[in-house]
């Protein structure tokens, strides 16, 4: 465990941080993009959990901010879903370029 | 190379391909379950650094929790084989552009920003400690965000509850039997909030 | 003697007549308002000829040289303090004779007008115009600022405006008003920058000290104006010769003249009155005013020379083919001042050659009287007749026996046979152009004859040729009040070949003894009485000799018939090359390009905010981009580059 | 004698007449504050006139603080530059409410942007104090986008638009040079500024800024299109002012601000403003002959009259600007008497097309005589007051020894043969000539007509009869301005 370098650690949550942000930018459905969302604030905690470890061992804040961030994430992804559902009713459909009401 | 760390990268290779395959596959339920994979291979992250109380939490909370969900509304809003459109090809490179150029930059950060550890003595984050800070009102105590997150959560469900509820003349038309006539002598607060939506012009037929 | 408590009531008579009559004229006077006119006119002529008497026989002159008083001077318009315009009145003989012609011919055509003008409906607008018109002539003959006389010039030129366009339901009337008006407004532009050049040099617009400083040749303004020269013409010569451009507009010279013909459109009375006695010789005034700067100035007086004689010339040529009545006058108007000019530009200054300038003017004096009697007995013809046209006349000696005395009079005055008005001051003007320049004295010379051939033609084509072909024979001459103006000005032409004019009017105030050499003004009266016999010979009887004679000219003939196509060349001018050239490409500019510029900034402006507005697409992945890539950008700014 | 008052009772008249009902309670109530107001400016002009001490200093100065942190004080004065100003516009209100005297539509709303566009020029004309004099241009601004909007005929939309959008343009500008003023001085007020000495490089880029966007409200030469636009499709009481008044307020800046408190930028600039006001008279005049709708012609010969008056102020002489100032009095005067003029032939005869019209001396010939005073007026006839203005610019604009500048002079000079021919045309063709068959029973001028054409006439008769009154009235205060100038003239030469 400790041979492996923090960088490392760091390398992987940026990559899945990238991926969560590219899937963000394609997919047209809403449902793949909170799952994109999902992952990029999993990346996150990675990061924060890696932090505390290496950098901070004798304290615990990071883990403590791991654990809000999750249930944060959790409330997000509950509001974002019933959102999802709501447009469904009104627009039949919950591919975003639908959603373009908003629009000038 | 020690075994550790060759867990370490199969875990993170194991995350990062469910990640990917996540992102890119066509059919949603395919990609719920890719997400899910990809979820438990961060909570086998969290185990491989020792912090086994946020490994047990990502587990329950978003494998069991929020995945769930997931796949819940993917039932609600659709069958869930249909193939998912393909993204405009000018967007996919464009945002796939963004993210190498993103991960690039920030390697490039990582690498040269010197991480130098300040504590020394080693690092343990045994459930007991973490529950103990997380309620003691002492200096590092958590019992403030603790309180502030449940009402967040409360808030959340409402907010939930608020948005997804049929709206109620919905409601009415599935009913349709009762008639309403200008003369019923009902009592006037029921009939009000009958259709309280419903403008009034209506009822003079 | 008080001249400004004299001269003041000259000028303030004639413009409180014109107020009374032009606001109160229509509704409450309408018949009186003659009356009311004439006895102003009246009053002013008595007071004019008292203060020139009193000024001629008494107090003007100082050991033997006339004086020059300055009546009054109020300070009107100071530019700067050294600069400024004053209203002044100037006492010397040239105002105080100009004064007395003007007065007297406007009391004649008052008068007559009363007759004339009977049945007109705008009876008082026509004297209210009329007493304007004296006022501005008198204004400008007395002033002594060289502005006040510009402002006076243009007031002349309004009220010409308005008279020639007097019935002005017909549209020819308009347009020869205001052809007249822009001609001489042009003329006018020219005016007013010799003004500028000359007061700027001069530093002052004051006629005496412009002169004083101007003529002394070794005064620091002399010096400078000389020096100082442009396209290689010195600045006194341009300042002379825009003045003159500004004479010349107004008294029609040569290519200024197009308008005085169409004046004729006006009321036979207003022509006599403005184009023939008063306003056409404002120009004369105006140089002979500016004299002794003109005479300092030779190339100056070349021009005013040259111009004077080819429109002497040339308006001769064109009055013998006219057939109109008003036109023939209108031209030879033109011919006589053309006399005028060409004498002041060969005088000199002071003592014996200054003959040239006392003729020019003494021929001014003379003309007023026989030229206004052959428009006013015009006007009795073309009352009768109904119609310019000579070729409707005929035979109207035995109808109207007065107008028939007084025409031939005045014909024979203004050819120069000897014991009339024209004989002495054209022979004054010949003997002048003898001395100094023996080319202009052969065009004077043909002039003359020429003058005798067409006007003799006219009065033979009226009065004799055939039989009256109109009948009814009632009061062919008009009323009294027309035949009073036609005897008294028949007694003038007669008489005024006798007033000592040498004595009075000279450039340097002495009087100048000149004597009558019968030998040489034999020539003349012989070639004077051979054209009248060709004049009788070929229009007394209805022969076809006169189109003989014109075929015999043939092409030549048609030009002078249709006056040398210059009023072709300035229709052409002005519709091709200014309306089409310049005013129309002037308000298409306005109008594509400048309008288009502001109105293109404006769409340019509308179609940026609609592209710009494309960007607010409603897709919520391409904001994502957006603000990623603004992240992006920024944390390469803020790490990289930012040092 | 407090100057403020010349701004209250305007103001309180627009109030006034928010509160009455009816045209007719309307009408006479904006009637009476005109008088009042022009009795004030009549009292104003003795009182200037016994205390004026000849220097042609500011009179009557009340000053109250309004802005500490930014130093912007209501500074008012009065000299004889502005007290000419308050003068016409007296007269031309008089005479504007005079006109639209039967207006029906909206009548109550006309009056009060009437009496606000009043107000807005009373106090351009009296601040000393350049943001107020900001203030005051604004307030004027705003009326005339909505009194043309909306009482407004022809295309009216589009040209109360560009007429707002450009004069709005322009004060943008001025508020740029006066911003720029203000950094290097730090106050606002004019008497200050004209003591301080600015440096020449801050002349030199703000003094731009602020001419042309004075110069855009009397229609320097490239930024004149809203004028024939904008006083076209105007009310005859709106383009009175608007021709009358706005356009003087420009006239007035460019002397008052731009060159006043920047002489030596003025200097290094004046070939410039030349050559533009030269184009503006030659080209306005041309582009007016061939225009065939009265007002147009009115408009466009506006454009090259307020060329004089730039040319004036671009010649830098003492009588050119003398000349300026009188141009920008006599042409307010006569444009407004033509303005009256053809809205008068135009609620008669429905046609401002002067091929359609004919032969009006003999119908209505009251009218027909205030036409031609208008016309005779502006070709420059002496004995009204367009001659004197002229006469005055030119005699100014030689005693400038440049030759080019005296090309430019002459060109001026040409241009009173083309005004001639296009007035002779416009008042040939439409008051003299046939009788239209459909105009032959037209009703003369009406009472509040015939005052207001006699208050305008009377103005310029007694500026063309008797000019040493306002000579005497304006040369000091001309003076102040131009020693700054001859100054700093002399020391560059």
């Amino acid at each position: 465990m400790s041979t492996v370098p923090l960088t490392h650690i760091l390398f992987v949550s940026t990559a899945l941080f990238f991926t969560g942000m590219y899937g963000l930018f394609t997919r047209r459905n809403m449902i793949t993009m909170l799952m994109s969302i999902e992952l990029i604030l999993n990346s996150v905690n990675i990061n924060f959990v890696a932090f505390n470890k290496y950098l901070f061992p004798q304290k615990m804040d990071g883990i403590f901010f791991s654990i809000f961030i999750v249930t944060i994430a959790a409330a997000e992804a509950a509001v974002a879903i019933a959102i999802i559902i709501n447009l469904y009713r009104t627009h039949k459909s919950i591919d975003v370029d639908d959603a373009t009401e908003l629009k000038w | 190379m020690d075994t550790s760390a060759i867990i370490f990268y199969a875990i993170s290779a194991f995350t990062l391909a469910m990640g990917l395959m996540a992102v890119t596959s066509s059919k949603i339920f395919r990609s719920a379950i890719w997400l899910l994979l990809s979820l438990v291979g961060i909570a086998a992250l969290y185990f491989w650094m020792q912090v086994e109380f946020i490994a047990a939490i990502q587990i329950i909370v978003y494998v069991g929790g929020i995945v769930v969900l997931i796949i819940f509304s993917i039932f609600l809003t659709q069958q869930a084989g249909t193939k998912m459109p393909k993204a405009l090809l000018r967007r996919t490179i464009g945002s796939a552009l963004a993210a190498f150029f993103g991960l690039a930059f920030s390697f490039n950060l990582i690498n040269h920003y010197g991480f130098k550890s300040t504590g020394s003595q080693h690092f343990n984050a045994s459930v007991s400690d973490v529950g103990t800070q997380m309620l003691s009102t002492t200096e590092h105590g958590y019992i403030l965000p603790f309180e502030v997150v449940s009402m967040l959560l409360l808030s959340a469900m409402i907010g939930c509850i608020v948005i997804a509820i049929k709206p109620p003349q919905e409601h009415a038309e599935k009913i349709g039997t009762k008639p309403e006539n200008v003369s019923s002598p009902e009592p006037e607060e029921e009939k009000v909030t009958e259709n309280i939506s419903e403008p009034l012009i209506t009822t003079e037929v | 003697m008080n001249y400004q408590e004299y001269l003041l009531p000259v000028l303030l008579l004639p413009i409180t007549c014109f107020l009374i009559l032009g606001l109160f004229g229509k509704k409450y006077l309408k018949n009186a308002s003659g009356v009311i006119g004439t006895i102003s006119m009246l009053a002013v002529t008595l007071i004019s000829v008292l203060v020139a008497g009193r000024y001629f026989f008494t107090d003007g002159k100082v050991n033997g040289v006339y004086q020059q008083i300055v009546a009054y001077k109020y300070n009107w318009l100071a530019f700067s303090p050294t600069m400024s315009i004053d209203m002044g009145a100037i006492v010397d003989p040239i105002s105080m004779m100009m004064i007395v012609v003007v007065s007297f011919i406007s009391l004649m055509v008052h008068i007559f007008s009363l007759g004339y003008m009977k049945g007109e409906e705008r009876f008082a607008t026509y004297y209210a115009y009329l007493s304007l018109f004296t006022f501005s002539m008198l204004g400008l003959v007395l002033s002594s600022n060289i502005f006040q006389i510009y402002i006076f010039w243009e007031l002349v030129g309004v009220s010409s405006f308005l008279l020639i366009g007097f019935y002005y339901n017909k549209p020819s009337a308009i347009a020869a008003a205001k052809k007249a008006f822009i001609v001489t407004r042009f003329a006018d532009f020219g005016f007013s920058i010799g003004i500028l050049v000359l007061s700027f040099y001069g530093g002052t617009l004051d006629f005496n000290t412009l002169i004083q400083r101007l003529t002394s040749t070794q005064s620091g303004e002399y010096v400078n104006i000389t020096t100082a020269s442009f396209l290689g013409i010195s600045m006194l010569t341009w300042g002379l010769s825009l003045v003159f451009i500004g004479g010349a507009g107004k008294s029609a010279m040569f290519p200024l003249h197009i308008w005085l013909p169409d004046a004729m459109e006006g009321p036979t009375p207003v022509s006599a009155l403005i184009h023939a006695a008063t306003m056409v010789v404002a120009g004369v005034y105006l140089v002979a005013r500016l004299f002794p700067v003109f005479s300092i100035d030779a190339s100056a007086l070349q021009i005013v020379t040259w111009v004077g004689a080819i429109s002497a010339l040339i308006a001769a040529i064109i009055a013998c083919t006219q057939t109109d009545i008003k036109r023939v006058l209108a031209y030879s108007t033109m011919s006589q001042i053309g006399y005028m000019m060409f004498a002041l530009g060969i005088s000199r200054y002071g003592g014996e050659n200054g003959l040239g300038y006392t003729a020019s003017l003494f021929h001014l004096f003379t003309h007023a009287f026989f030229k206004s009697l052959l428009f006013l007995g015009a006007g009795v013809i073309i009352h009768f007749v109904h119609s310019n046209d000579l070729k409707d006349m005929g035979g109207l000696r035995k109808l109207m026996p007065v107008t028939h005395i007084a025409f031939l009079i005045a014909c024979l005055a203004i050819a120069g046979v000897p014991p009339f008005a024209g004989f002495f001051s054209k022979e004054e003007i010949l003997t002048a152009s003898f001395h100094s320049n023996k080319l202009i004295y052969v065009i004077a010379l043909f002039t003359a004859m020429l003058t005798a051939f067409y006007m003799f033609r006219l009065y033979f084509s009226i009065f004799w040729r055939k039989e009256a072909s109109v009948h009814e024979t009632h009061h062919a001459d008009g009323t009294t009040s027309m035949k009073i103006p036609l005897i008294i000005l028949m007694i003038c032409s007669v008489g005024a070949g006798f007033v000592p004019f040498t004595k009075m009017v000279t450039t340097d105030g002495a009087p100048l003894e000149t004597h009558m050499d019968i030998l040489f003004s034999l020539v003349p009266i012989v070639l004077v009485l051979l054209a009248i016999f060709a004049a009788a010979r070929i229009y007394k009887k209805e022969n076809g000799s006169a189109d003989k004679l014109a075929a015999t000219f043939g092409s030549f003939y048609k030009a002078a018939t249709k006056k040398f196509y210059v009023d072709e060349i300035y229709l052409f001018i002005t519709r091709k090359v200014i309306f089409n050239l310049i005013g129309r490409p002037a308000a298409w500019i306005d109008k594509n390009i400048i309008d288009a510029f502001v109105n293109g900034v404006a769409a340019t402006t509308r179609s940026v905010s609609g592209y710009i507005k494309g960007l607010q697409s409603g897709k919520v992945q391409t904001y994502a981009l957006y603000f990623f890539s603004g992240i992006a950008g920024l944390a390469v700014l803020f790490i990289y580059l930012w040092k | 004698m407090n100057l403020t008052l010349l701004i209250v009772v305007p103001f309180l008249t627009a109030i006034a007449i928010l509160f009455c009902k009816g045209l007719k309670q309307v009408r006479t109530i904006s009637l009476a504050g005109a008088v009042l107001q022009l009795a004030t400016v009549i009292f104003l002009l003795v009182a200037y006139q016994q205390q004026a001490s000849g220097d042609g200093h500011f009179l009557f100065e009340s000053n109250v603080m309004w802005f500490k942190p930014l130093n912007i004080n209501y500074h008012v004065g009065v000299d004889g530059i502005s007290l000419a100003m308050i003068m016409l516009t007296a007269l031309v209100v008089l005479a504007g409410t005079l006109v639209s005297w039967n207006t029906e539509r909206l009548n109550k709303e006309f009056f009060f942007l009437l009496a606000l566009l009043s107000t807005g020029a009373y106090g351009f004309f009296i601040s000393l104090d350049l943001f107020t004099m900001f203030f005051f241009l604004e307030v004027a601004v705003v009326p005339k986008f909505l009194l043309i909007g909306i009482w407004g005929s022809g295309k009216k939309e589009y040209s109360a638009m560009k007429l707002a959008l450009m004069l709005m343009g322009g004060s943008a500008l001025v508020f740029i040079g006066l911003t720029g003023i203000y950094f290097h001085t730090n106050t606002f007020d004019i008497v200050q500024i004209a003591g301080m000495q600015i440096p020449l490089v801050v002349q030199k880029t703000f003094f731009p800024f602020a001419f042309i966007g004075f110069g855009i409200f009397t229609a320097l030469f490239p930024f004149h299109t809203w004028v024939p636009d904008g006083h076209s499709s105007a009310p005859t009481a709106a383009s009175m002012f608007l021709a009358g008044i706005s356009m003087k307020l420009g006239g007035y800046g460019c002397l008052r601000v731009a060159t006043y408190l920047m002489p030596d930028a003025a200097h290094s600039y004046s070939w410039i403003i030349i050559l533009l006001a030269t184009i503006a008279i030659i080209y306005g005049a041309f582009a007016t002959m061939m225009q065939t709708d009265l007002k147009y012609i009115n408009a466009y010969s506006s454009v090259s009259h307020c060329g004089f008056v730039l040319l004036g102020i671009g010649m830098l002489t003492k009588t050119s600007v003398n000349g300026a100032v009188l141009q920008m009095v006599s042409h307010g005067l006569m444009t407004a008497l033509f303005f009256a003029a053809i809205g008068m032939i135009y609620s008669r005869t429905h046609t401002r097309q002067v091929a359609q019209l004919g032969g009006l001396l003999k119908v209505t010939p009251f009218i027909s005589t205030v036409f031609i005073i208008a016309g005779l007026c502006s070709l420059g006839l002496p004995g009204f007051s367009g001659f004197v203005a002229e006469m005055t610019v030119f005699m100014g604009s030689w005693q400038n020894p440049d030759g080019w500048y005296r090309f430019a002079t002459i060109l001026a000079c040409a241009s009173i043969v083309v005004t001639a021919v296009y007035i002779l045309r416009a008042t040939g063709k439409s008051i003299m000539g046939p009788l239209h068959v459909t105009h032959n029973q037209l009703t003369d001028a009406t009472w509040n007509e015939k005052l207001a054409a006699g208050v305008l006439i009377t103005g310029i008769v007694i500026m063309g009869l008797a000019p040493f009154l306002i000579t005497k009235l304006i040369t000091p205060s001309t003076d102040v301005i131009m020693n700054k100038v001859l100054t700093i003239v002399t020391i560059q030469k």
